[in-house]
């Protein structure tokens, strides 16, 4: 096991595999569409529920973030200069979340604007807020879909995929407010957030399990892949991260909480858990993917 | 009209000759196989059956990687060719996960084959015809059917594995062997209907 | 298969006229030679295809051949002459090279060579390459201008062809064998992957196979590995290392004893099976005329063998000869045949009896012996089967009568050179109907039989040149069926040199190319030899392992940048068999040769102008060349190589058809006639079954070789394949319980192709070629997994390291390793590091030396050390 | 040439033929001056018919002379003096390959 090696000599090792590791979307830039998609999911979720509480240092965190995300995708581009070009959203999810990604930029911006100027009682405000969740739906759709349509890697090939990344974009968005309760009294909202991450959290952790279940059944890339999670190359990314830090430790301190209620710190803690835990599934998934052996029964 | 490939998996015995034809008639950079040879082997000792399987672009009917395209740089020209405009194309890299058969590559950047020595006089006149941060693939040799002439790797075949030909004229030599050998597409089940069909070994 | 490429400067849309063309020539990353067309676009080659207008080839190339342009603008090419300023020599020692003159080189070079040819010619020592064969041997002419007997092709000869090709000349009259891919039905290989990769008209056979199989000829490949031609077989026979002989001469059991299948008028007018042998072994000969006797049965009387007056000859049965038993040869070899039952074999080779047996019906079956084919209104022997051996047979101890074993397969069934046996690489050629050349037929030698039309080497394998005291370094006139020897490098050099009281010792070496220190053996014994050496100047495009041990390299032209008029004659060596056209192209630069460099041709050349060898060394170029009449070098001038060449091709050809012509043609073309490609019928010459002057030649050279306490085994010598075991089958210790052997990779040509990128790049995509292939539970048996890096330590304790590849597809005692791989010097950096260096783990020393014909034992006994 | 000439000690002789003598009768008489050394380097068997040693080229006025033109006569009247030019080259019996 190499410590480091060039992306050629990966490359040739990688082509005698009989099921191929995806590179491009993990590996040295490729960490960039990781964390945008990262990103863009807690921007969505931190936004769908700061606006609905009305928590304002949250949305325009939540649309900071989703800033952040765009430049992480621009920066991903092979042509960042051409980006204005993914406008074909007939049948391509990247095209379509450009769309999306758009359309919640300019609505949340205007949004707030107007919520600033103090109008955001008005119906128009409250037609751009539309706008903006639509726009934030689209963002949380869009990256689950743009992996489950790719039949070359039979892992992510899972109509299961899009339910897990909303649920983990949701459960982000929660994270992202929880990060705010040391220093903000989110009043009433207080108590429903906690409940709401726990059960989202729990939702997230079963999503999994019920998704590696299926998939360590399905067909021999798939497998690999699996393989790939629970004793592979992506076995520390997936316990560590994503299960320990992204599931255990904030179910925990959720639940512990549930009982006796603990301190805001702790519940930043969650949250800062589970925004790991949600940047490391991305990146398990990603990492794991391999794709559709050529050859049948053949080593 | 429908350019096609029929490639004889009994006449090939794996001497990577199209791999590298390739490689020379477009002056791929190092790592970028518009054509290769997968090399397997299935049963066990002393019933062994090892593969050889030439890969290239299927230029599939409904190809997946112009479905996902954003830009629209992919795209799929009247006589079935499936090619990409390196002008309108940004490198994100999505048409390469949605491809089953691994047919493209990302030129992230200019490298060359004897590393910090620089480009060859072969290397500089070759790699300029590759735009850096695009997608690159097969095209059937384009340039060269244009010219009248086969494919390079079906020219340079020393074994005659592969026939280029109309998968819509009946009469074709590529028609005829499908019909008479019962040629195959790589991974029917996907639908993509490839335009390159393999003959049983 | 379209018309070749136009050639020619071509403007292109109203700009300036630019350079455009296609230039015919000749491949030489392998010495297939196959004939290609080179792009090139003001200046730069920009694409190397086959030619389409040659038969060698047919427009097709392979990968080697195609990535040439790689080869040709490598960076890391020799560009000047270059000087060692290190005194000392030695493995991974730098030379310091600084780079001199040609001037300066040239002189030193001369200077030095006059002094060792005024002491004694043979102290220079010729070395060349298999890779640039056959223009290599155009070398050997300076050799004898020189007057030096000592010229060997490093590694090769010793490893691939002193069996197989000498068995070649006999049998055949040609270089190699392959299956009338055409007609044949049944094609048996014994290590051989003729069409299936390297080697011999490689391009050429891999399409007439691939036609082949498609017509459903059906394959059975032995072979301790499932790679390539095996790969490909209706049937793979996996064998233990070095024991095909074994199956071959069961197969001959089965054949003559249990299914009683040969072609008794073959035998009788086409070998010497009716020879009557007296019971000490020797034909029975007419007291006058010294021609053996043959027994005529309808006369009932024994008769001179070229007798037309006899009607049938004994081919069994025992007959009173001057007072003697005289028993017709084919009876012998009968008797002989007795003890190999495939139960015995099984032992051995670890094949099955049955399927021994089932192999041998199949293959006598498939022979059809009687029948008759007409083709081209010609009525032809038909016999649609073959056995061919090649590198992976005859490497081995007792390599003469391997390869005599499996071509007896052949001969029993009457399968030799007629449609569907085993034809000969073009045997016979009638030459260009315009000029009638080249013409060679083989003819009736000593007792009748056949001597080859033409070979590679002035010393023709029948009959064998008297053996006598050697005072060659290689010991080659004692062992008259050789080619190359061993001894040029082995570790016992010294020794053997005593004792044969050799009157000198070399001093200088000429290399021409060849990489000695790893295509031999193991490198400690080569590095020793060569560091004997006072001077040694190396041709190279590359610096490479051997090149430590250099004090002058001289930078030479690649294939691409240099000129050879006959890159595929002998038509023997590298010419498609079996029937279309013949074909003759030229090699010409089709890019000008830049920096320093020059073609080692003119350079040599030079040279020998400059030492006052003109005549000699013109004389000797007529020789090699054949050229005599208007077109023979007068001895008082001096030439060009481009005038040579003219010539050459001038006297084959016509003034018409001189260099100029093929420049702009390159190649010419003529069909091929029925006699040519099937000529057995014919022509009037036989080949032994029975080896009767074996007998001669084996008491001629231990008498020589005793006296000088050379130990001497007359089993090899036995006119019948006798079953002898290569020193690897003879390591006592079972710790040592695998059998290590290399094969010739599809994707390279020795060691040198490894600096290829482009072929590097595919190396490292495919399963073997880096790799040392291990079957996998002999792998789980030592706790090897896949990818696990492992050292061989063969029994001798030599170790060699590389990453194990695990495969069903190897017999459970076989090692199989790639090529010529795991080059270290820096100066190729792509090579460096690459792939196993087998070739480390082999002795060179005469115990490890066929006594017959010199050949290299290739297998070593080896355990996995993790 | 050289390597005839380390049989015969020197590189050109002149021999006197009257008209008709072949090829044969010219080299018998310089084994007759030279020995069986000499006939064993140019002839393959000691006893008749004597092929030509396969190391061996004889070219006479240019042309190669095979086993057939042995027993021609010798064409007289050859470039230079009025004589056959015989040009013997025998190669070195053991050469690798």
């Amino acid at each position: 096991m190499r410590v480091f090696t060039n992306p050629f000599d990966r490359l040739m090792d990688d082509l005698q595999e009989t099921a191929r590791p995806q590179r491009e979307w993990v590996d040295g830039r490729g960490l960039l569409l990781i964390m945008g998609h990262f990103l863009s999911g807690v921007g969505a979720g931190g936004w769908a529920f700061s606006s609905a509480l009305g928590f304002f240092p949250g949305e325009v965190a939540s649309v900071a973030i989703v800033a952040a995300s765009a430049l992480a995708h621009l920066l991903f581009l092979g042509r960042p200069e051409r980006f204005w070009r993914m406008i074909k959203i007939r049948t391509s999810w990247v095209g379509r979340g450009f769309m999306g990604l758009n359309l919640f930029m300019a609505a949340s911006v205007v949004y707030l604007a107007l919520r600033v100027a103090g109008l955001g009682d008005t119906t128009g405000a409250g037609a751009v807020w539309g706008l903006s969740l639509v726009g934030a739906a689209v963002i949380m759709l869009y990256k689950g879909n743009v992996y489950a349509v790719c039949r070359a890697i039979p892992f992510w090939n899972s109509s299961l995929l899009p339910v897990l990344y909303v649920a983990y974009a949701l459960r982000g968005g929660t994270a992202l407010l929880l990060l705010f309760l040391p220093w903000t009294e989110l009043g009433t909202g207080h108590g429903l957030v906690e409940v709401l991450e726990l059960w989202i959290g729990l939702s997230a952790g079963v999503c999994i399990l019920f998704y590696l279940t299926i998939m360590a059944s399905a067909s021999v890339g798939a497998r690999r892949s699996v393989e790939d999670l629970l004793r592979g190359r992506v076995a520390a990314a997936f316990y560590g991260g994503v299960i320990v830090v992204g599931f255990v430790i904030p179910v925990a301190i959720g639940l512990f909480n549930a009982v006796t209620p603990v301190s805001l710190g702790a519940l930043a803690v969650v949250g800062a858990a589970s925004l790991v835990g949600d940047f490391y599934v991305k990146y398990a998934i990603a990492k794991a993917g391999r794709f559709l052996p050529h050859v049948h029964g053949a080593r | 009209m429908r350019y096609g490939m029929v490639i004889d998996l009994k006449r090939c015995f794996g001497c990577y000759g199209c791999q590298v034809s390739c490689k020379a008639e477009h002056a791929t950079p190092p790592g970028v196989f518009f054509a290769r040879v997968v090399k397997r082997e299935s049963g066990t000792y002393p019933n062994v059956r090892k593969i050889f399987l030439p890969m290239l672009c299927m230029h599939c009917e409904t190809p997946p990687c112009e479905a996902v395209c954003p830009t629209g740089a992919t795209f799929k020209r009247p006589d079935g060719i499936v090619d990409i405009d390196r002008e309108i194309c940004v490198g994100c890299r999505y048409c390469m996960q949605a491809c089953p058969y691994e047919a493209r590559y990302f030129h992230a950047k200019e490298r060359f084959y004897f590393g910090a020595k620089g480009p060859t006089e072969y290397e500089a006149v070759g790699y300029a015809q590759h735009p850096t941060g695009v997608v690159m693939k097969c095209n059937f040799c384009a340039h060269r059917l244009t010219r009248g002439e086969e494919p390079s790797c079906v020219m340079t075949c020393p074994t005659n594995a592969r026939t280029f030909g109309d998968l819509d004229d009946p009469h074709s030599e590529v028609s005829r062997l499908i019909k008479e050998r019962g040629g195959e597409p790589l991974h029917p089940e996907l639908g993509t209907g490839p335009s390159v069909y393999y003959l049983p070994a | 298969m379209g018309a070749p490429k136009t050639t020619g400067e071509t403007a292109t849309n109203g700009q300036a006229a630019q350079e455009d063309r296609w230039i015919p020539s000749a491949c030489t990353i392998c010495y297939g030679g196959c004939s290609i067309q080179a792009h090139r676009v003001n200046g730069t080659i920009v694409k190397i295809e086959g030619n389409p207008a040659s038969p060698i080839g047919r427009g097709h190339i392979c990968a080697k051949g195609l990535s040439g342009i790689m080869l040709l603008y490598d960076p890391n090419r020799v560009n000047t002459p270059l000087r060692r300023t290190n005194p000392e020599k030695g493995i991974g020692v730098d030379p310091g090279w600084k780079p001199i003159s040609w001037e300066e080189a040239l002189e030193e070079i001369t200077v030095r060579m006059e002094k060792i040819r005024a002491e004694d010619p043979r102290q220079l020592m010729i070395q060349v390459t298999t890779t640039l064969a056959p223009s290599s041997l155009l070398f050997f002419t300076f050799g004898w201008a020189f007057g030096t007997p000592n010229m060997w092709v490093a590694g090769g000869g010793i490893h691939c062809g002193n069996g197989a090709h000498s068995v070649g000349g006999i049998m055949h009259g040609s270089w190699s064998l392959v299956p009338d891919f055409e007609h044949c039905n049944y094609a048996l290989y014994f290590g051989a992957s003729k069409g299936h990769g390297a080697g011999h008209a490689s391009t050429p056979n891999m399409e007439l196979a691939a036609d082949a199989r498609v017509r459903g000829m059906r394959m059975v490949v032995v072979d301790p590995m499932c790679n390539f031609a095996a790969a490909k077989a209706s049937e793979w026979v996996p064998i233990r290392v070095g024991t095909d002989e074994a199956l071959a001469m069961a197969m001959v059991n089965v054949l003559l004893n249990e299914l009683g299948i040969y072609d008794a008028e073959y035998l009788r007018t086409k070998t010497n099976g009716a020879y009557l042998v007296r019971p000490d072994g020797h034909y029975a000969r007419e007291v006058a005329s010294g021609k053996p006797l043959v027994w005529d049965v309808a006369a009932g009387s024994a008769k001179p063998y070229d007798d037309t007056s006899v009607g049938e000859a004994a081919l069994l049965g025992e007959y009173q000869v001057d007072g003697e038993t005289g028993r017709p040869a084919f009876a012998l070899l009968k008797e002989h045949a007795m003890q190999f039952t495939p139960e015995w074999q099984e032992a051995l080779t670890t094949v099955p009896a049955a399927q021994a047996r089932r192999l041998a019906r199949e293959f006598g079956e498939a022979a059809r012996v009687g029948s008759t084919i007409v083709l081209d209104g010609v009525r032809l022997p038909y016999r649609p089967a073959a056995a061919i051996y090649f590198r992976g047979a005859q490497g081995h101890k007792n390599s003469s009568h391997i390869c005599f074993a499996v071509d007896l397969l052949n001969q029993i069934v009457g399968a030799a050179d007629v449609v569907g046996g085993a034809l000969g690489f073009n045997p016979v050629c009638h030459g260009h109907p315009d000029t009638g050349r080249p013409h060679y037929v083989p003819r009736a030698e000593k007792d009748g039989l056949m001597t080859p039309g033409t070979w590679m080497l002035p010393h023709l394998p029948y009959p064998p040149a008297e053996p006598r005291h050697p005072d060659s370094m290689g010991f080659i006139e004692l062992f008259p069926l050789s080619h190359v020897s061993p001894l040029m490098a082995s570790s016992d050099q010294e020794q053997w040199w005593e004792r044969f009281n050799l009157p000198y010792r070399p001093k200088m070496m000429i290399n021409y190319g060849a990489n000695s220190l790893m295509s031999v053996g193991n490198k400690e014994t080569v590095a020793e030899t060569l560091g004997t050496f006072e001077f040694i100047v190396s041709f190279d495009l590359f610096l490479n392992e051997f090149s430590d041990f250099a004090d002058i390299i001289l930078p030479d032209g690649s294939y691409l940048e240099v000129l050879d008029p006959r890159p595929n004659f002998p038509f023997i060596f590298n010419h498609p068999a079996g029937r279309g056209q013949w074909g003759w192209p030229i090699r010409q630069p089709v890019a000008p040769l830049t920096h320093e460099r020059r073609s080692a041709r003119e350079v040599l050349l030079g040279l020998a102008y400059r030492m006052g060898l003109g005549p000699e060394m013109n004389m000797a170029i007529n020789v090699f060349y054949g050229l005599d009449g208007p077109q023979m070098l007068d001895p008082k001038k001096t030439y060009t190589f481009e005038e040579i060449a003219d010539r050459e091709l001038s006297h084959k050809f016509g003034p018409e058809h001189g260099l100029p012509w093929f420049k702009e043609h390159g190649v010419i073309t003529w069909p091929k006639k029925v006699e040519e490609v099937y000529w057995r019928p014919f022509v009037d010459v036989r080949v032994p079954i029975y080896w009767e002057f074996m007998l001669d030649v084996g008491e001629k050279i231990r008498k020589v070789a005793e006296s000088r306490g050379m130990t001497f085994d007359p089993a090899y010598y036995h006119p019948m394949p006798e079953w002898i075991a290569c020193p690897a089958h003879e390591v006592e210790d079972p710790a040592y319980d695998l059998f290590a052997f290399y094969y010739r990779d599809v994707l390279h040509t020795n060691g040198f192709t490894m600096e290829n990128p482009w072929l590097d790049e595919a190396s490292r995509m495919d399963p073997y070629s880096y790799n040392i292939a291990l079957n996998t539970r002999t792998a789980r048996t030592r706790g090897v997994k896949d990818g696990d890096t492992v050292w061989l330590e063969s029994a001798t304790g030599r170790r060699v390291s590389g990453k194990v590849r695990l495969t069903e597809g190897i017999h459970p005692e076989g090692v199989g390793i790639a090529a010529c791989a795991g080059h270290w010097t820096r100066h190729q950096p792509i090579a460096q590091g690459k792939g196993v260096f087998f070739n480390d783990l082999l002795e060179v020393d005469f115990e490890h030396t066929s006594p017959v014909n010199l050949n290299l034992d290739l297998c070593a006994k080896v355990r996995v050390v993790t | 040439m050289g390597v005839i000439a380390t049989v015969t000690g020197q590189k050109d002789l002149v021999l006197e033929a009257g008209p008709g003598a072949t090829l044969r009768e010219a080299l018998d008489r310089l084994e007759a001056r030279y020995g069986p050394e000499f006939g064993m380097r140019v002839f393959r068997s000691q006893t008749p018919p004597r092929p030509l040693q396969m190391h061996t080229r004889i070219f006479v006025n240019n042309e190669l002379a095979t086993d057939e033109t042995l027993d021609e006569a010798l064409p007289s009247g050859g470039p230079e003096q009025g004589a056959a030019e015989v040009l013997i080259y025998l190669m070195p019996a053991a050469s690798g390959g």
